[in-house]
């Protein structure tokens, strides 16, 4: 190739990764704005146990972002996280009332509960070939069905934090002579990073990347493709089970027939960070800061005493720009 | 095999919606036989058809609008908080502001015609994602419907009642007793004219047609973006006017809810063989996927057991729709 | 040449309802580059996915370094050495060059993907093989032709004993041509086996040292590539000479109206500046190499492109085209190269497809009238010779040829006098060809004015009256047909500016 | 052939949910009471009337109970009362709720189902009292006694309820506002530097138990304010601002009573409230009105804790029980909270409308509300009416 012939380096340039980098920075600078905004509205905002709090509700959904990545990143989406959450939780619980579980097993028990509902999403989308919306749709509503049936339909409360079954309420906050630390936060940050380099520096990782890529190139490179769009799902699904245990550490009781809608503020989060929703790229990190845009608008518009339902009006409009701007970062190419 | 599919009769309503029927015969009989055996109840009345019919209603529009979405090969994620919204705003003002009963009923289908339009505008000429898009307006209608009622619940006034006569939609009492489904009739009607759209018209024609190969309708100089807005709008029309059927039955509607209905809906719409990924549709399918659902929710209750069953059941059925459609599909290619 | 690496021999396979490989058999030697050749459908493509792995064989055998070998999946095939770089591109838009390249096989550094080490090794590869692609650089910035050379490049960086390329120049420019053959000259000297799949006949005589030819899924023969003329290869594909004298003179009256006129007209940098006119009852050859700009500077005037400056005429009448409908509203039709993805609904029928642009015009009242519309589709069927078992047949279930035939159906039913066709036979095979041929002469006769892309030399001289030819987004010549030669067409074909 | 395949398998699947679901039925919903007569009822729709019901005088009857929801263990201990007298009495009873307590579509259908049943009664815990007009006239029509239970069925029509099983919310909402002004809340007012706020939490502003609960205790709290010479304002969700007796609205009191409403009922929404109510300096006295709500403070409060008995510390008073808020209590996080009596209210539900179904005549029974703390919550006369 003649020197001259320079056509794909006039992309060198990496519109990419610069374009990538500039929608991480805007919801980091919208991030701070908000927090800005907000502490200059209200002083009460300003406080340490403010911060708390506004970790303390984003793990769960953190935790269910985290785990839907994958999926989106493989072209499809996982919808029964929210609904599987919460059988999970009262599954788990369940057994600790009923059956007198040690708690530490319970935790197995809600992980392993999202685990088996990630493979059944992985069963039908990458060996039955059905559309993940419709087969992740069916799943949600067996999980909501299912969660309610298997504790009878009642409320399920894990252990409360004084007690002795209550330690692992401590994995998320820890409270340390009364000064609370929100280990929580640094458990999903080490999470975060973790899963980044699984999904950047892995085989597996790439490979899921791949999929959503380029299914059929993907196949014909040789990459098992079933195994690894299956295991997005299972990776969705361990996540969700996290996302159980968070839920039940954060919140008293947990209800059954709850939890259908909180997967959409998961996927919200995954997009307004900067997921594709046509697959193929999508970033941990900015999950989490999609995640926060959210968790930040709905503690904070209480402090400027607005309502909770403007935050789903404000989410809604956030998350068009975001896809938007998905969607003419794509077209350019 | 064959030759049941080559009947001329089969062939004229289509072996889909044959099997539907059959099923939904099948259903009724097997509810008919449990219902005795476990309740010692019969559960062959008119009663129990009316208060099955009551749910179909307001389902029926909502699949059948979100038919055509499915279609184009999109989704509407918001059609069942787009219906809350809807009878939110209307009953407000009809019971607080004290509006006319025609005028609110329609501002009920003009909400949601303006949240179809918001889709079908965003999804047609924005090109976002209708997934995304439609979640976000589901966040939109959701907060609306809760800021404009200030988050308190709208009760539709009754039959008898001053204002009542829009419950004539929905049945009508006859003084020597009688009731008359006029829901049913409504229901059919409607319907009539969906099929009659969808595959007499130009509209239904571009539809089916945008969802098959968008590009090939495009570069044949048809005006894709107007057809593509147009199927959202014929949706969110039909979310406005479920809203009124509805509130019919249900009298009550609540700020903050109705994502539940989406999974029916579109449940229903998938059962009744229309493909996810667009192009093909039925009507006819459609009204036997709700009958379905409605017969369930009926029949699961005359057990006397929680609905949750029938989330599990109505899940494992879309399961097995969308594999009988896949496949069928696969083979055909 | 060397001794024989790899023989398929009586090689069966069947789809349902169809026989796609009849017996077939092919030998590759040790440092030969071997042409496989066929007319489309002919089966060189399913041997090859046989031989890799993707397709599994109902007869037959393989033997590969004097062993019978089976191979299970493409990766199977890779790990033995066997590569093959698909016509179709496969590459992972997200990833970078490097990270395509060793997809499936990543250097690791523990658990971790060691993707600096992935970097070294393509830059060397690359240069090596004397190719200038940053390993760093996303693959979707890349053109069509680098991405051609990484999977090219991939397959080498295999080392791989048997190397298949399947129409590997199809999106390549001249200069990549030659770099590619380059690389296979290369490749043969270090004794790697090579099939070569391609149409471009002077391809075959320049770089192949044997060719076999298949018909019909069943095999011809083998015959070395010095000793066959041209018209030998033709004559064992289609068992036929169709070679035919090119157009003498241009048919078109001096005084012939403009019925279309672009000026200036500026998109990107795929079109630049380009002007001319199309007369009554012309057919206007748009002759060039892949890549000059032809299909979208055809785009852009049937308004499916954004245009950034310049002016059309329909008819004398300075026009506004900003979507197709202006277009088709002003008479244009638009035949794409690519049917599957912009010609045809494949899911509807043949009546479907053919109203598609005049929908309007079927209509009773709100309705549409089925009836009349079978009708014309019918009419159509009938005209234009379509082999169908009726209009509501699926036209997924056409050839290619009668796809292309419903799409101008489409058209005609429009009423479109100007038609564009973007590589019209495509994808077709050598009897349909002949008979779009014939349908574009009788369109002409008939008033209608065609431009006619194509890459086909043979082609463009055979049926235009004038010719268009462009290189790298600008109009580099234009001459009556009674001018025109191969030579001065390829001279102003690879004239850059 | 596949086809038929799927179709068997479609049909084996549902069978065998569906037994699979009478099988695991235990903790559910019906009583395993085998001594049903009522195929009697069935048949013919509208004739049947309750004094002519078949069933003989002394048992069998069966008695359907339309709860507003499962979920919480108050509604457990409805049923286990409910379940007691159905015993006792030797009467059926099939006992359902919605999924949740705004699912209102929901609680219509089912309502519609038990009627559907032809039953001796129903027993009847209304989420909205509109929404179920037809079916209680249908009801009234058939000659089915309705009992009202929990809140009861306000605003129904005269003479469809024979009578009541319920809690006078609005009295308990006032006797959580006179039991706690007495702990404590008084000598805060009184010695307040400045205005005071109390924060009340509502699980919505649609059910007629919780608003009724709502308004009791801030009526009564405005009373109690008013009587020390100290002005009282009200702000926060326009439903309790419009229904309650206090007329200032603003913060212009010398008692501020703030209401607050999560736009939707989930526990983080209900929380985030909650904390609203403890980041404000001024709030002194926060009132949950329902099990969702206490739970809702106590999971608000984990990282601000304000709440508990001493000084400076903000009051806490709930309402029902369950673990968390019985921990609560006992942890002294609460000062106190106002249980009813589901144990009682089950019993007395089925009691009702088996005598309405026999033809005597009925009178409302109020169950009754307690208050409790941390001392006096293992009484014996308390505890029974707690749940885990």
């Amino acid at each position: 190739m003649g020197a001259g012939v320079k056509k794909g380096n006039a992309f060198t340039n990496n519109p990419i990764v610069k374009t990538v980098g500039t929608q991480k920075i805007v919801v980091i600078g919208v991030i701070i704005f908000l927090a800005i905004f907000f502490s200059w509205m209200s002083p009460a905002f300003r406080q340490y146990s403010t911060v708390v709090s506004i970790f303390d509700f984003s793990y769960y959904v953190s935790l269910m972002a985290i785990g839907v990545t994958f999926p989106l990143i493989t072209g499809g989406v996982d919808l029964s996280i929210g609904t599987g959450m919460v059988a999970a939780g009262l599954f788990a619980g369940n057994l600790v009332n009923q059956q007198n579980l040690p708690v530490g097993l319970a935790l197995l028990v809600c992980i392993l509960f999202g685990v088996a509902l990630g493979c059944l999403n992985a069963f039908s989308v990458a060996k039955l070939n059905l559309p993940p919306f419709i087969a992740t749709l069916s799943s949600m509503m067996i999980a909501r069905g299912l969660g309610s049936i298997l504790v009878g339909g009642m409320s399920v409360t894990w252990p409360a934090g004084a007690t002795e079954q209550g330690w692992f309420r401590s994995i998320f906050r820890l409270d340390a002579n009364g000064t609370l630390i929100p280990v929580g936060f640094i458990l999903i940050l080490a999470l975060v990073i973790v899963m980044s380099v699984f999904l950047n520096h892995s085989r597996p990782g790439r490979y899921i990347i791949s999929v959503g890529s380029n299914k059929e190139a993907a196949r014909l490179s040789g990459i098992h493709v079933a195994k690894w769009h299956a295991l997005a799902y299972i990776i969705s699904g361990f996540f969700t089970g996290l996302a159980g245990v968070a839920y039940a550490a954060t919140f008293q009781g947990i209800v059954p027939g709850t939890g259908a809608g909180l997967e959409l503020d998961a996927i919200a989060g995954v997009i307004i960070g900067g997921t594709s929703m046509k697959g193929g790229y999508g970033t941990i990190g900015g999950t989490l800061l999609g995640v926060f845009v959210m968790s930040l608008l709905k503690t904070g518009l209480p402090f400027i005493g607005l309502q909770a339902n403007w935050q789903q009006i404000i989410t809604g409009i956030v998350l068009i720009i975001a896809v938007f701007i998905d969607v003419t970062r794509n077209a350019k190419k | 095999m064959k030759k049941i599919s080559n009947n001329r009769f089969v062939k004229a309503v289509g072996f889909n919606r044959i099997l539907l029927c059959f099923v939904l015969i099948l259903l009724y009989f097997l509810f008919t036989i449990l219902v005795h055996v476990i309740q010692g109840q019969n559960f062959i009345s008119l009663n129990r058809i009316f208060s099955a019919l009551n749910y179909a209603y307001f389902m029926g529009l909502l699949s059948l609008g979100v038919t055509f979405v499915i279609a184009t090969g999109g989704i509407d994620f918001s059609i069942g908080p787009v219906m809350y919204c809807a009878a939110l705003i209307s009953g407000y003002l009809l019971t607080a502001n004290g509006w006319p009963l025609l005028l609110c009923l329609l501002v009920s289908i003009l909400v949601g015609s303006l949240f179809g339009m918001l889709n079908g505008y965003l999804v047609a000429y924005w090109n976002l994602p209708s997934f995304i898009t439609s979640m976000a307006s589901m966040m939109l209608a959701r907060g609306v419907g809760s800021v404009f009622t200030r988050t308190q619940s709208v009760s539709w006034p009754q039959a008898a009642a001053e204002n009542g006569q829009y419950r004539m939609l929905v049945r009508i009492v006859t003084e020597s007793g009688t009731t008359i489904p006029t829901g049913l009739f409504v229901l059919i009607l409607i319907s009539i004219i969906c099929a009659i759209i969808l595959n007499k018209t130009k509209a239904g024609r571009y539809i089916l047609c945008i969802g098959s190969n968008k590009e090939a309708v495009r570069l044949s100089g048809v005006n894709v973006k107007r057809w593509e807005m147009l199927a959202y709008i014929i949706c969110g029309t039909l979310a406005g006017m479920a809203a009124i059927l509805f509130v019919g039955a249900y009298t009550t509607v609540q700020p903050g809810l109705g994502d539940t209905f989406n999974n029916e809906a579109i449940a229903g719409s998938v059962m009744g063989g229309t493909a996810m990924s667009g192009g093909v549709a039925s009507i006819g399918g459609t009204f036997l996927g709700v009958m379905i659902i409605a017969l369930l929710q009926e029949g699961i209750l005359a057990m006397g057991f929680q609905r949750d069953y029938q989330f599990v059941i109505t899940g494992i059925i879309v399961l097995v729709a969308v594999y009988v459609n896949v496949r069928s599909q696969k083979r055909k290619n | 040449m060397g001794e024989v690496i790899l023989t398929m021999e009586g090689i069966d396979k069947s789809f349902p309802g169809v026989r796609a490989l009849d017996q077939v058999s092919l030998e590759v030697r040790k440092g030969e580059v071997h042409a496989l050749m066929g007319e489309n459908g002919a089966g060189k493509s399913t041997l090859m996915k046989v031989l890799t792995g993707i397709y599994t064989k109902d007869a037959g055998k393989i033997t590969y370094e004097n062993k019978e070998v089976v191979f299970a999946s493409p990766k199977a095939a890779q790990e033995a050495g066997v590569m093959i770089v698909h016509q179709e591109l496969n590459m992972l838009n997200h990833l970078t060059v490097a990270q395509n390249i060793y997809i499936g096989r990543e250097k690791m550094s523990g658990k971790l993907i060691h993707d600096k080490a992935m970097n070294k090794a393509a830059a060397a590869l690359f240069q090596r093989l004397n190719i200038e692609i940053d390993p760093t650089e996303t693959m979707g910035n890349l053109t069509v032709g680098k991405q051609q050379m990484c999977e090219i490049a991939k397959a080498i960086s295999h080392d791989s004993k048997v190397i298949v390329f399947d129409e590997p120049t199809a999106a390549l420019t001249e200069s990549e041509i030659k770099e590619l053959f380059k690389i296979i000259r290369d490749l043969r000297a270090k004794d790697i086996g090579i099939v070569y799949i391609s149409h471009r006949m002077d391809e075959i005589k320049e770089i192949t040292d044997r060719v076999t030819v298949l018909r019909d899924g069943a095999y011809v023969g083998t015959i070395d590539t010095e000793e066959a003329t041209k018209e030998d290869i033709i004559q064992m594909m289609v068992g036929r000479v169709i070679y035919e004298e090119p157009k003498s003179k241009s048919n078109v009256a001096k005084d012939a109206p403009v019925v279309l006129e672009v000026k200036n007209l500026n998109a990107g940098r795929m079109v630049q500046n380009v002007s001319f006119r199309l007369h009554k009852g012309e057919i206007l050859g748009f002759s060039g190499l892949m890549g000059a700009g032809r299909t979208e500077t055809a785009r852009v005037i049937f308004g499916a492109d954004k245009m950034d400056s310049g002016e059309v005429f329909v008819n004398g009448q300075k026009v506004v085209i900003r979507s197709p409908q202006d277009a088709v509203r002003n008479g244009i039709g638009y035949l794409s190269e690519d049917r599957k993805r912009y010609g045809i609904v494949v899911a509807k029928t043949v009546a479907e497809n053919t109203t598609m642009a005049s929908l309007e015009n079927f209509m009773a009242g709100l309705f549409i009238n089925k009836k009349k519309e079978a009708q014309v589709a019918e009419e159509y069927v009938e005209k234009l010779k379509t082999k169908t078992p009726g209009v509501e047949q699926f036209v997924v279930n056409l050839s290619g040829g009668n796809q292309q035939k419903v799409v101008v159906a489409k058209w005609l039913v429009r009423n479109c006098d100007i038609l564009i066709f973007d590589e019209p036979t495509r994808g077709i095979d050598v009897g349909a060809k002949s008979e779009i041929y014939h349908l574009m002469n009788e369109l002409v006769k008939q008033g209608k004015s065609i431009i006619m892309i194509s890459s086909e030399m043979s082609e463009v001289l055979r049926m235009s009256d004038r010719i268009v030819i462009m290189c790298e987004g600008r109009k580099t010549g234009e001459m009556d047909i009674s001018e025109a030669t191969q030579e001065n067409i390829m001279h102003a074909a690879t004239r850059r500016e | 052939m596949k086809k038929k395949l799927v179709v068997a398998l479609l049909s084996l699947t549902l069978v065998g949910t569906l037994l699979m679901g009478c099988g695991g039925n235990g903790g559910d919903t019906t009583t395993d009471d085998t001594t049903t007569e009522t195929a009697d009822n069935g048949g013919d729709d509208g004739a049947a009337d309750a004094d002519t019901n078949d069933a003989p005088a002394g048992g069998g009857e069966n008695i359907q109970i339309v709860s507003k929801g499962f979920q919480h263990q108050f509604w457990q201990a409805v049923l286990q009362g409910a379940e007691e007298a159905a015993e006792e009495l030797g009467v059926t009873i099939n006992f359902v709720g919605p999924n949740s307590e705004s699912d209102i579509a929901d609680q219509v259908q089912m309502f519609q189902n038990a009627i559907n049943q032809h039953p001796a009664a129903i027993g009847l815990a209304a989420l909205d009292t509109e929404a179920l007009l037809d079916g209680i006239a249908q009801a009234q029509a058939e000659g089915i006694p309705i009992i009202g239970f929990d809140s009861g069925v306000p605003d129904a029509p005269a003479g469809s309820i024979l009578a009541n099983a319920s809690t006078d919310n609005y009295a308990a909402g006032q006797l959580a506002a006179n039991e706690g002004w007495n702990a404590g809340i008084r000598d805060r007012v009184v010695n307040a530097n400045g205005s005071v706020r109390i924060g009340v939490l509502s699980q919505d502003a649609t059910s007629e138990s919780i608003i009724n609960r709502g308004l009791g205790f801030i009526d009564q709290i405005a009373t109690l304010v008013e009587a020390e010479g100290l002005t009282v304002s009200i702000t926060g969700n326009t439903r309790y601002v419009n229904d309650s007796a206090v007329e200032e609205t603003g913060e212009g009191g010398d008692v501020i009573i703030e209401v607050l409403v999560p736009s939707q009922v989930t526990n983080e929404l209900s929380a985030i409230d909650m904390q609203t109510l403890l980041n404000k300096e001024d709030t002194i006295v926060i009132y949950g009105s329902n099990q969702h709500s206490g739970e809702a403070m106590v999971t608000g409060n984990a990282t601000i804790q304000r709440l508990g008995v001493g000084a400076d510390d903000v009051l806490g008073i709930a309402f029902d029980s369950g673990a968390t808020i019985k921990q609560a209590i006992r942890d002294q996080l609460f000062m106190g909270a106002v249980t009813q009596a589901p144990v009682a209210m089950g019993q007395a539900v089925v009691q009702l409308a088996v005598a309405a179904a026999r033809g005597e005549t009925v009178s409302d029974v109020d169950t009754g509300a307690q208050w409790y703390t941390a001392d006096t919550i293992d009484n014996p006369e308390i505890y029974q009416n707690l749940y885990d």
